[in-house]
């Protein structure tokens, strides 16, 4: 098989030693884990005392986009970075122009035709579930995405969506909405990441619809922009 | 002025984002407003330290067990204050650096203002693409995630905040997609990458110990179970790795030598700090009551490594960048020495844990000028000349006089010459060891600066030599470049010569309160 | 009760099982494929930990979306595409005839 | 025994096993998705803690929310990782990390 490795791992030197590392590494995490009291709270009854005031229900969501809001916020920015790294590996301030229109034949048509609308569907209501059950912007985002992905290897014409405007508006979005929200609110005199008690819920709502959206398209700018060259290939792989 | 410490991290958010939204030649601008307003707003940060002492904020208004905090203590405002100074010199560099590349790759002489949006069409490879575009908000985001590190209160906060400067970095690394610099930012990549997940288990482990992720609480906590041991060795050695500790250094010297000139004085001047201020954070906060006497001495040892394998690879350099990067290792090297001084050998209430602590940290920012200017000053060299082969700068030194100034300036602070910062630290630290009795740390702290003196000479000496092989007339350099290069290194002599505000600066907030009374001479 | 705990057992031993795999498949197509298995498998360890919203985005983002980026790269690295995508490439077909 | 400790030991396990995987494998894909599952081991870890913390059936949120981040930061860097990786592959055809003097 070609697909094999073509390239041979380390000697057995660097083996057994990596092996002996490897053992010695599990015994130490196995007696810092067994020392460790089977019985405690963290931090579940701090969370739970104050969910109240947070907005949202979920305690996760509370977390997340509320008391560790900071993390999140900070979190889109990695992901920004990622995607806008990988643009700069392409020199490409946009994502390449899909490649000509195939026919993607009957059943990959169906299956598009199909699987787009549930799957935006399905993201939508994660989100919307999210404030309350699980789910929530990064799981919808993530189903969203792989929509739009789906949408664009199967050789549909992406309707100038990731036109440079567009692909920067979508990937700051999340990022840049957020901030825009506490940055407007500290400067009227709130704490920095405080949401008014009254708005706290809309402004969630509103932070995870910017997130949901950036992280769809930043997962699709990831996928497309690591491709070498996507006009050379065809949809999904291709010939080489 | 207290809110400093927020907008020291939002204004570089703030311009880096509007610089990507615009992009193109305005990005530049909107870039320098951006690193004008960060130096300004460090330097109230730093005041506001100075004045008020340390500066607690509870981010959301969340109370700390349950929100993250901000805290900005003296070392804290030390090294924001110093990213601020050498992040400006590094700005005013490549405003020019990154106008002499970007012409050189725009065929078009009168640039259409709406072309940069127009230069990833692909089509048929006319394609233009302006570095000097994508460093701008790139180079503010590597800022203010260093700010991020800095102030953050947060173990799990600051696992984010490192993730955010390795991007960065690496994104800035490929800025020219060149061959080499792919390869070292990819190896960079995943070398921090098992570095934060050495780190995040560290983190998983303490939380399980401990139910909270406030450097504060724990440092109250004074934890000593078996897994807070364990956590403290996984984050111990994945920051070790992002600092480029020997052995672990693998990835360093390609990585910082590869990358364009601001981006090389970045990385090695401010990013490696990162690494090394968290783990100076945890190990004498967190890990204070935790920490052994032998594994102090391991690391210190490593240091010593660090700074003979360092300083020798960086003789044996043919190329300049290389040899400045090699000199970082050793440099980090230095640093780490600071473990094992103040660590608890012997007296563990002795004065001379905190000079060391002082030391190392006095050492860590005249590093970060000096070697700023040094890789800016290779950058020089670099674009003038075209190449920066060491044994091929014979004679360059009648043609740029102030770049050599600045390159021996910043190496006699390197050296830890009087009266230059490196001296201070170094000073400091010899004390320590002297008082301390651990006198084989003297050896090697004398030891490593005359190997600097070394690989400094030789750069020296061949710019100095007589026979000038005029090959090619060099291509002119804008004067800022060079003026900024010398202002760097004369930041790294003047802050040898007015230590003592930066030096009380420290003391605000830090570890070994005991011990600071016994200090004041 | 203790079926409980097999069924942990089971499932725990399989990931390590997995992981291993992952490493060690000589095929690096199948090493991807096992990955997403691993994550899958994954995220129905963080259903039975009380964890479901968090295994559903390891099991789209982790296992699903890491996994498309996976086998798009191996397709690149080893020259050929995941099978299942990929068209007959007459070359190639002589070869397999040619090797019986 | 208890499902904490089946599942702690597990990611113990795993992280252990993917470090020898990030040494001793060579191929860049390897190393990344030994990278990618050291980061599952983690979260595993974090996950077990946070049912280990529950109070009246509530799971411990804080350590759901530090993992769903991870995820999140995770995912970015293996596809940024990836991105270069393919790059590098492109321009060399190398599918390990050389150096000009060969060492990886």
């Amino acid at each position: 098989m070609e697909n094999r490795d073509p390239i041979p791992d380390s000697g057995p030197i660097v083996r057994v030693l990596s092996i002996i590392l490897g053992l010695a590494l599990f015994g130490i995490l196995a007696t810092a884990v067994l020392e460790l009291d089977v019985e405690a709270t963290g931090l579940t009854d701090t969370v739970m005392e104050r969910i109240g005031e947070s907005g949202v229900d979920h305690p996760p969501t509370a977390v997340l986009l509320n008391f560790r809001a900071y993390d999140t916020w900070l979190e889109v920015a990695v992901l920004l970075l990622a995607a806008w790294g990988a643009l700069v590996l392409r020199q490409a301030t946009r994502l390449p122009e899909q490649p000509a229109a195939r026919s993607p034949g009957p059943v990959l048509d169906w299956l598009v035709r199909m699987l787009i609308p549930l799957a935006i569907v399905t993201g939508v209501y994660l989100l919307w579930r999210g404030t309350d059950a699980p789910g929530g912007a990064f799981q919808a985002g993530g189903v969203i995405g792989a929509a739009l992905l789906l949408l664009r290897l199967s050789g549909y014409r992406s309707i100038g969506l990731f036109s440079a405007a567009w692909l920067r508006g979508s990937l700051l979005a999340g990022f840049a909405g957020f901030m825009a929200i506490a940055t407007l609110l500290f400067i009227t005199g709130w704490t920095f990441l405080e949401y008014p008690p009254a708005w706290a819920g809309l402004i969630i709502v509103i932070v995870e619809l910017l997130i949901t959206w950036s992280v769809a398209v930043s997962f699709v700018a990831l996928f497309v922009a690591a491709r070498p060259d996507d006009s050379a290939s065809g949809p999904v792989g291709g010939e080489r | 002025m207290s809110l400093a410490g927020i907008w020291v991290i939002l204004i570089p958010l703030i311009c880096g984002l509007a610089a990507f939204a615009v992009g193109g030649r305005s990005a530049r601008v909107i870039g320098l407003i951006g690193a004008g307003l960060t130096f300004l707003l460090s330097g109230l940060l730093v005041l506001h330290v100075w004045q008020s002492g340390v500066w607690i904020y509870q981010l959301g208004g969340w109370d700390v067990p349950l929100g993250i905090s901000l805290r900005a203590d003296g070392l804290s405002a030390f090294l924001i204050g110093m990213t601020g100074a050498v992040g400006l010199g590094i700005s005013l560099y490549a405003v020019r650096y990154f106008e002499d590349e970007d012409e050189a790759l725009t065929p078009d002489p009168s640039p259409d203002p709406s072309a940069p949006l127009r230069t990833g069409a692909g089509r048929g490879g006319t394609e233009v693409w302006l570095p000097g575009t994508s460093y701008w908000p790139l180079w503010m985001l590597l800022w203010a995630s260093l700010n991020v590190l800095f102030l953050s209160n947060d173990i799990f906060n600051l696992y984010v905040g490192l993730e955010l400067l390795t991007l960065a970095s690496v994104a800035l690394i490929i800025l020219q997609r060149e061959q080499a610099a792919i390869v070292a930012g990819l190896r960079y990549l995943l070398a921090a990458f098992l570095g934060s997940m050495a780190y995040l288990l560290g983190v998983a482990l303490i939380y399980a110990d401990a139910g909270v992720l406030d450097l504060g609480l724990l440092a109250d906590a004074e934890l000593t179970g078996t897994a807070t041991q364990v956590a403290g060795g996984l984050m111990a050695v994945g920051l070790l790795l992002k600092a480029a500790l020997f052995p672990l250094h693998f990835w360093l010297p390609a990585a910082h030598s590869s990358a364009p000139a601001p981006v090389s004085a970045a990385l090695s001047a401010l990013v490696v700090k990162g690494a090394f201020y968290l783990l100076i954070r945890l190990w004498f906060e967190v890990f204070e009551s935790a920490g052994t006497v032998s594994v102090e001495q391991m690391i210190g040892a490593l240091g010593a490594v660090a700074i003979v394998v360092g300083s020798f690879q960086a003789i044996r350099q043919a190329r300049l960048k290389l040899m400045i990067a090699y000199s970082t290792v050793a440099q980090v090297g230095y640093l780490f020495i600071m473990i094992p001084l103040a660590g608890s050998f012997g007296d563990p209430e002795a004065s001379w844990r905190f000079e060391a602590w002082t030391g190392g940290l006095y050492h860590a920012l005249s590093h970060g000028f000096a070697k700023a200017s040094m890789f800016l000053a290779a950058g020089v060299l670099l674009s003038a000349l075209g190449h920066d082969r060491v044994w091929h700068l014979a004679g360059s030194a009648s043609r740029f006089p102030v770049i050599y100034l600045s390159f021996g300036i910043a190496g006699m602070s390197l050296m830890g010459l009087p009266p230059s910062a490196g001296f201070v630290g170094k000073w400091l630290m010899l004390r320590s060891a002297v008082e301390s009795g651990q006198w084989w740390w003297v050896v090697i702290l004398l030891v490593g600066g005359l190997l600097t003196a070394g690989y400094v000479a030789i750069v020296l000496s061949q710019a100095i030599q007589h026979d000038v092989e005029e090959h090619t007339e060099p291509h002119p350099v804008p004067k800022l470049m060079t003026v900024m290069v010398f202002a760097l290194a004369a930041m790294s002599l003047l802050l040898g010569l007015r230590a003592a505000e930066p030096l009380e600066l420290l003391e605000i907030g830090a570890p070994f309160q005991t011990l600071m009374s016994m200090v004041e001479d | 009760m203790t079926i409980d705990l097999l069924f942990d057992s089971i499932l725990a031993l399989t990931l390590a099982w997995l992981c291993w795999r992952v490493l060690s498949a000589p095929d690096l197509f199948k090493a991807v494929v096992l990955f997403i298995a691993f994550g899958l498998l994954m995220a129905l360890a963080w259903v039975r930990l009380n964890a479901p919203d968090i295994a559903l985005a390891e099991a789209a983002i982790g296992a699903g979306l890491t996994g498309a980026l996976m086998l798009d790269a191996a397709g690149q690295m080893t020259g050929r595409s995941f099978p299942y995508f990929r068209k007959p490439e007459p070359a190639e077909q002589e070869v397999d005839h040619g090797e019986p | 025994m208890s499902e904490f400790l089946i599942y702690a030991l597990v990611a113990a396990a795993l992280f252990a096993i993917c470090l020898h995987g990030i040494i001793t494998r060579r191929h860049i894909l390897r190393k990344i998705l030994a990278l990618n599952m050291m980061g599952s081991a983690v979260f595993l870890l974090l996950i077990t803690i946070a049912e280990r913390n529950q109070v009246d059936g509530v799971a411990d949120p804080v350590p759901h929310a530090m993992v769903l981040t991870g995820i999140v930061v995770a995912v970015s860097a293996t596809a940024f990782a990836l991105a270069l990786a393919r790059r590098y592959h492109a321009q060399t055809g190398h599918t390990e990390l050389h150096d000009e003097d060969g060492s990886t």
